[in-house]
């Protein structure tokens, strides 16, 4: 369908972000891409299937590895269109000796803040990109051996916000951007850069859509100044401009 | 509620029965006080006897009425008092089996034991009743592999044993052949004697009514047209055409002879009945002298002759006089004679009312053959 | 490729039991909501019908976060029930079960209530006149005769047990040995790259135990079908 | 397969059936060969009538055997032919009614309609038929809201209206009141003496079974005991003990005499006929003359005289001789009387016997009441 | 709070049509498989109930991925389908269809078969008597019988339908306007921070709509039965 804007498959935590910068760009006039959101591992394996898909923007780099050891996206076009931090975050009301902005270091007595039977939410340590980085960020603070068996991994990033925000669980380990938005959370702190792997949003052309030119258009775009713009105002960092987009 | 004139029936009623209920079309418009003993309901096909029987039962609730068993009150629409079914011990053997299909027979006839130790059944009427409907080779099987005839039997059996309070059998023998049934007639005659167990009995088949029934109700659209006692009713004329003209007839009151008219008497096998009208012969030696019965004797069965007659097979004969003498089409008339006491009635052509010149007042000797008088026509009364 | 381990053990023990639980814990209110959508005659009856089938119709996410609102520590229900009693479901294997249950719950009520309509009534009247009050006449009478209904309910429940997953996970997360039960194993298998192989294992496993329990249920059935056969 | 002896019956027989199969300890073996006309399955509860009916309509496929309908063969295990029920034309009235309870009354009498024309009943038959049952104010109701009697009607109306080619009949009229049943039996005469139409026909009523029967099947545990004509085995001592002795009697052979012997007859609404043993009076007007028919006598209804007697009710006195006394116990003997080339038996107490000094050969008189033979016993032969 | 965006339209448009098309597509399947399964005896018997039942018992995710693998464009019957008929489930509402169908089926199927089981074979025979072939006689005495299973049937298919997310967004993705369904619509709702409230709404609406239809199938289920009924 050519009035139809290129079909983007997008990690269902970009949904915000993505939803206004398509807007904008249809706005401007071009015709609107059609944003697929589910998770990365689902688009992933359709695209690797052959879906129509043009872009695919995911919220962590294996799946992107992946499919570029299959071919399957145009390596050239590849580039990180964000970044994120990870964020310690207390239910309100628990978890009291923590204090805001505490050091974000080995010092941090989480096990003892969570109590006896308190957990610590984040996304699953296997296979969900926040519990990725989260176990990446817990490991290098030493802090992970006391709260093995501690955990409520959820399914993706939101559910573990809600957890915390619910109070079902006295900490959580998501992310930045969703940390900012959670009234009923406490930030205790941003975990140092240096704790994990950069969290970056790789996007890429599908082979496919190499020469598709609305496509690799749009794709600009999301590196654009109003896209950024964006992007800030949620709270997503800018990515490191060289393209180390899948970077180990 | 249109209660019919009610001929006259023991002062207590066992059952007091008054119910007006709508079904579509139909409205039964029930009335009727029954003595103790064997109540019959007869009539047509979709007179409203299974509906009568069910809410006697508690299955259905009629919109009006009162309904009460030798005092106890079962319904009441005005006071609103409704006995649920399971509280009213009256067992109900279905116009169709309704048997449990999941339960093996023995189960099915033991199913009312679980329920107060008054209503089960003990070990000994469990035999005598399973050998009385020939259940025993059935008692593992399961009702679904049973005849018809084999199920009917089953929940013949299956009300017996919860030893109810009030029986209602809704044409319970229709599909049994008559060897069995003249197995199972005695049984209820028994329960009705003996036991005193009120019994609502319904029926198609005027040989089981007249056998069984105290008190005669027929049903005509939903209503009684006739209540009264059965000897009463079954003698009367005007419902002949409900009962078939094959059957009508009169009941007999009589008692054994305290001393045979001859020696001879027993060594042929038969008894002699003094009835108001005489003596009458029957093919039978087990009643005990003294004993008063009741012979019901069909109006075919009896023939009129001018004079005694010699040389004849028929060995009842009784002076008699005409009493009445029926009109009405057709060959045959239905003639009514006095024999001392005792009403008789008699079916004859009109060509033999003529040569014997017959006439209300004329003297006459009324015949009938004891074959006539099968078992099933003689019931004890006490 | 079927060396099984610790882990994938852990995860086959706890769906048995969840799936189990689930079951066996939600007969009882599953045959009373039968009951009361097939023979009763009540105000909201529709309502409860709706409620009955809302897990059915709810994505599953939305269910396990209404759970994690209701039966959550915080929840109203939730914290009723520890107070009361001490019984916690969250991120706990019972509330694994809760969910399971919630979610099987409309299939097993569907399929009594569809054997409780086929019950002939005049059945449970016979009974009656023998003296059987309402509770006997269900037990004694009903109740067998809706046997394959039952057994039918409980195997779609557990079946569906079994394989649920996304308001288990919303509910309770998926914690290892606690509440990752096959299905979350297998999801966050299928979600890493190369986990496929894995992934497949346990899904034939679980498909193994599901027949496994189908079989059995099928034979049950089958003999309860035949003791209320007509001939 | 114990095929019992088979007494006489037509050449080409219009069914042949023999069939083994067994239902748990109930074994069927079943063997006959039926005239055309109507064919009686008669025996106790359990006998394994309605089994071999089932079999008859490919219900039930025996486990060997080979039946054969009118030179078809529906069922044969050695070639392993099996007519599916719905191809065998076969109208089935079941003992319990199997209504369709998703139809009304009407759509349950015209379900057969739909399949072929050739068997579906046109409107006529249609009008007649339900006039017949008295269904006409059932016809939109559901078979659900019916009453016992009525659903049996509508049953035997839908079968009746598939037009089948053979009908079979499973204790069709027992749930019925006697007038309904007065009203049906007649018009299932007509479908066997003027249609033609085969029907196999299971009953526990004699007074059906000796009414329509042509060919009689008396079975005990799944065997035939008798197979035969049905006036040879209803005037059988031997089988007696299964009708049930009140029913015990002969079969007469007469016709319709054809200028009566005097005028007043008719008026008097007799009709003579003329037997082999000399002429008797019926009560009725409406048999053409020169007609035959074949009666039914029932023993109990023969008196026997020593000579002609005057001034008696009774017009029908036979010249007749003792043939044969029967032995037995009790207080009944059944005399075997020759009235010309006729078969009498007469049922009398042995005290009579002995007044009368019966024995073989002596000469006597046969006298039956008018009264006694009922319109049900009278049947048009062709 | 209640004006819904032309997107959310949209999404709702395209969950009635997804699941109205799976119900009626797979009526004709379930009453197959339900009848083969109540009446029939055949080999492998035991393997088709266990087929129907799979959908159930699988996370959604992998029943999703299978069905990517068979019927996705590079699929075996896919690929067939595409060349013969140019029928094409990829990324295409009808493939939402299927997988709402195929998570649907087990419960359609047993729902049917729990009715037909119940279905008197004795009445079958007596039309065969008056001349009934197995087709006339299904058609004329068991469909009506079994009318109330087949409702029940396709409400739970439909329910199912309006709910299932977990196979769908796994087989064809959510394009909006083309395969993203009302759960899918709220889940990836869910997952955004604010999103909740759009959630909530959009979650209020399917229930609305999956209550009508239950609502529509209990009277017309209510009638069958009736019709039915015995005294
Ligand atoms: N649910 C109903 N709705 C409408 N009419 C009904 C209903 N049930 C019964 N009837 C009618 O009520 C009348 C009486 O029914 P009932 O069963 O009492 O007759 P019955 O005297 O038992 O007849 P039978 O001897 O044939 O059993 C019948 O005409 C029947 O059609
Ligand atoms: N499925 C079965 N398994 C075992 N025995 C059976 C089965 N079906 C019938 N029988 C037995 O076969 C015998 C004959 O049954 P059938 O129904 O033919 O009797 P019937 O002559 O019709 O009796 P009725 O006059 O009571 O209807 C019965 O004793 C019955 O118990
Ligand atoms: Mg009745
Ligand atoms: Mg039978």
């Amino acid at each position: 369908a050519s009035a139809q804007g290129p079909l983007v498959f997008a990690a269902a935590s970009l949904k915000t972000a993505l939803d206004r910068i398509a807007a904008h760009w249809r706005d401007s006039g071009r015709p609107a891409p059609r944003l697929s959101y589910a998770a990365s591992s689902a688009l992933a394996r359709q695209i690797e299937l052959g879906a129509p898909a043009s872009l695919f923007i995911s919220a962590h780099p294996l799946w992107t590895r992946r499919l570029l050891g299959l071919g399957a996206l145009d390596a050239a076009s590849l580039r990180s269109v964000a970044g994120n931090r990870l964020a310690l975050i207390a239910a309100a009301g628990q978890a009291e000796a923590l204090p805001r902005d505490a050091a974000m270091d080995e010092t941090l007595a989480l096990a003892a803040a969570l109590g006896p039977t308190g957990r610590l939410a984040t996304g699953r340590v296997e296979s969900v990109p926040l519990g990725i980085y989260a176990k990446e960020a817990l490991g290098a603070l030493r802090l992970w051996d006391q709260l093995r068996g501690r955990l409520a991994e959820a399914q993706n990033a939101r559910i573990a916000l809600s957890y915390v925000a619910r109070g079902e669980a006295p900490l959580g380990v998501v992310y930045a951007t969703d940390a900012r938005l959670a009234t009923t959370v406490r930030r205790i702190g941003l975990f140092p850069r240096e704790s994990h792997r950069r969290i970056l949003y790789p996007a890429a052309l599908t082979a496919e859509a190499a020469a598709e030119s609305e496509a690799a258009a749009f794709l600009a775009h999301l590196s654009a100044p109003s896209a950024e713009a964006i992007f800030a105002e949620l709270g997503f960092e800018r990515p490191a401009a060289e393209g180390d987009a899948t970077a180990a | 509620m249109s209660a019919p004139a009610i001929e006259a029936v023991s002062a207590t009623p066992a059952l007091s029965f008054r119910a007006r209920h709508r079904l579509g079309a139909f409205t039964l418009d029930l009335a009727f006080d029954a003595a103790p003993g064997v109540t019959a309901l007869f009539g047509r096909s979709g007179a409203g006897k299974t509906t009568a029987a069910q809410a006697l039962a508690g299955l259905l609730r009629p919109d009006h009425g009162r309904i009460a068993l030798s005092g106890q009150v079962l319904f009441d629409s005005e006071t609103g008092v409704f006995l649920p079914p399971h509280r009213r011990r009256i067992g109900y053997v279905f116009q169709e089996g309704r048997l449990f299909p999941h339960l093996s027979v023995r189960r099915n006839l033991l199913f009312s034991q679980r329920f107060s130790a008054r209503r089960s059944g003990d070990a000994a009427s469990f035999e005598r009743i399973v050998a009385l409907l020939g259940l025993a080779p059935l008692l593992e099987r399961r009702p679904g592999a049973l005849s018809g005839g084999e199920q009917q039997r089953v929940a013949i059996g299956r009300a017996l044993l919860s030893r109810p309070a009030l029986l209602v059998m809704d044409e319970p023998l229709a599909s049994l052949d008559q060897a069995r049934k003249a197995e199972i007639l005695p049984y209820l005659e028994g329960l009705r004697d003996e036991i005193g167990l009120p019994i609502l009995y319904v029926s198609h088949s005027l040989e089981e009514v007249s056998r069984l029934a105290t008190t005669l109700i027929a049903m005509e659209r939903g209503r009684a047209i006739r209540v009264g006692p059965a000897e009463t009713l079954l003698a009367d004329p005007s419902l002949f055409p409900l009962f078939g003209r094959r059957e009508a007839g009169v009941m007999l009151e009589g008692r054994v002879a305290a001393d045979p008219p001859d020696e001879a008497l027993r060594d042929e096998g038969l008894t002699a009945i003094e009835t108001g009208g005489g003596l009458l012969y029957l093919a039978r030696t087990d009643l005990a002298p003294g004993a008063t019965l009741r012979l019901r004797v069909r109006a075919q069965d009896v023939m009129i002759a001018s004079a005694p007659v010699e040389g004849l097979s028929a060995l009842n004969q009784l002076q008699a006089t005409v009493a009445a003498i029926g009109e009405g089409g057709g060959a045959m008339v239905e003639v009514a004679l006095l024999c001392g006491d005792q009403r008789l009635l008699a079916r004859i052509t009109k060509r033999s009312l003529r040569r014997l010149g017959l006439s209300p007042g004329a003297p006459c000797v009324a015949i009938l053959k004891a074959a006539a008088l099968g078992r099933r026509d003689v019931q004890a009364t006490s | 490729m079927f060396e099984v381990t610790p882990e994938e053990w852990a995860a086959v023990r706890l769906s048995l039991i969840v799936s189990a639980t689930a079951t066996v814990a939600s007969l009882p209110f599953g045959l009373a909501a039968a009951l009361a959508l097939a023979r009763g005659r009540f105000w909201g009856k529709t309502l409860l019908n709706g409620l009955v089938h809302l897990p059915l119709i709810l994505p599953p996410v939305v269910t396990g976060y209404l759970l994690l609102l209701a039966f959550g520590r915080q929840g109203p229900i939730g914290a009723f029930l520890e107070a009361q009693f001490g019984i916690v479901f969250a991120f706990r294997w019972t509330g694994a079960a809760l969910a399971a249950a919630v979610m099987g719950f409309p299939l097993m009520v569907r399929a009594i209530r569809l054997s409780i309509e086929a019950v002939d009534p005049k059945l449970e009247q016979a009974a009656a006149t023998l003296g059987a009050g309402r509770l006997a006449r269900f037990g004694l009478v009903t109740a067998p005769m809706i046997l394959p209904g039952l057994l039918a309910g409980a195997v779609l429940c557990f079946a569906k047990a079994m394989g649920e997953f996304g308001a288990t996970i919303t509910f309770v997360s998926a914690i290892p040995g606690e509440t990752e039960t096959l299905p979350a194993a297998i999801y966050s298998l299928a979600q890493t790259p190369g986990g496929d192989a894995q992934a497949l294992r346990l899904t034939l496993i679980s498909i193994a135990l599901a027949m496994g329990a189908l079989i059995v249920s099928e034979i049950a059935a089958r003999r309860a079908q035949a003791r209320i056969a007509r001939r």
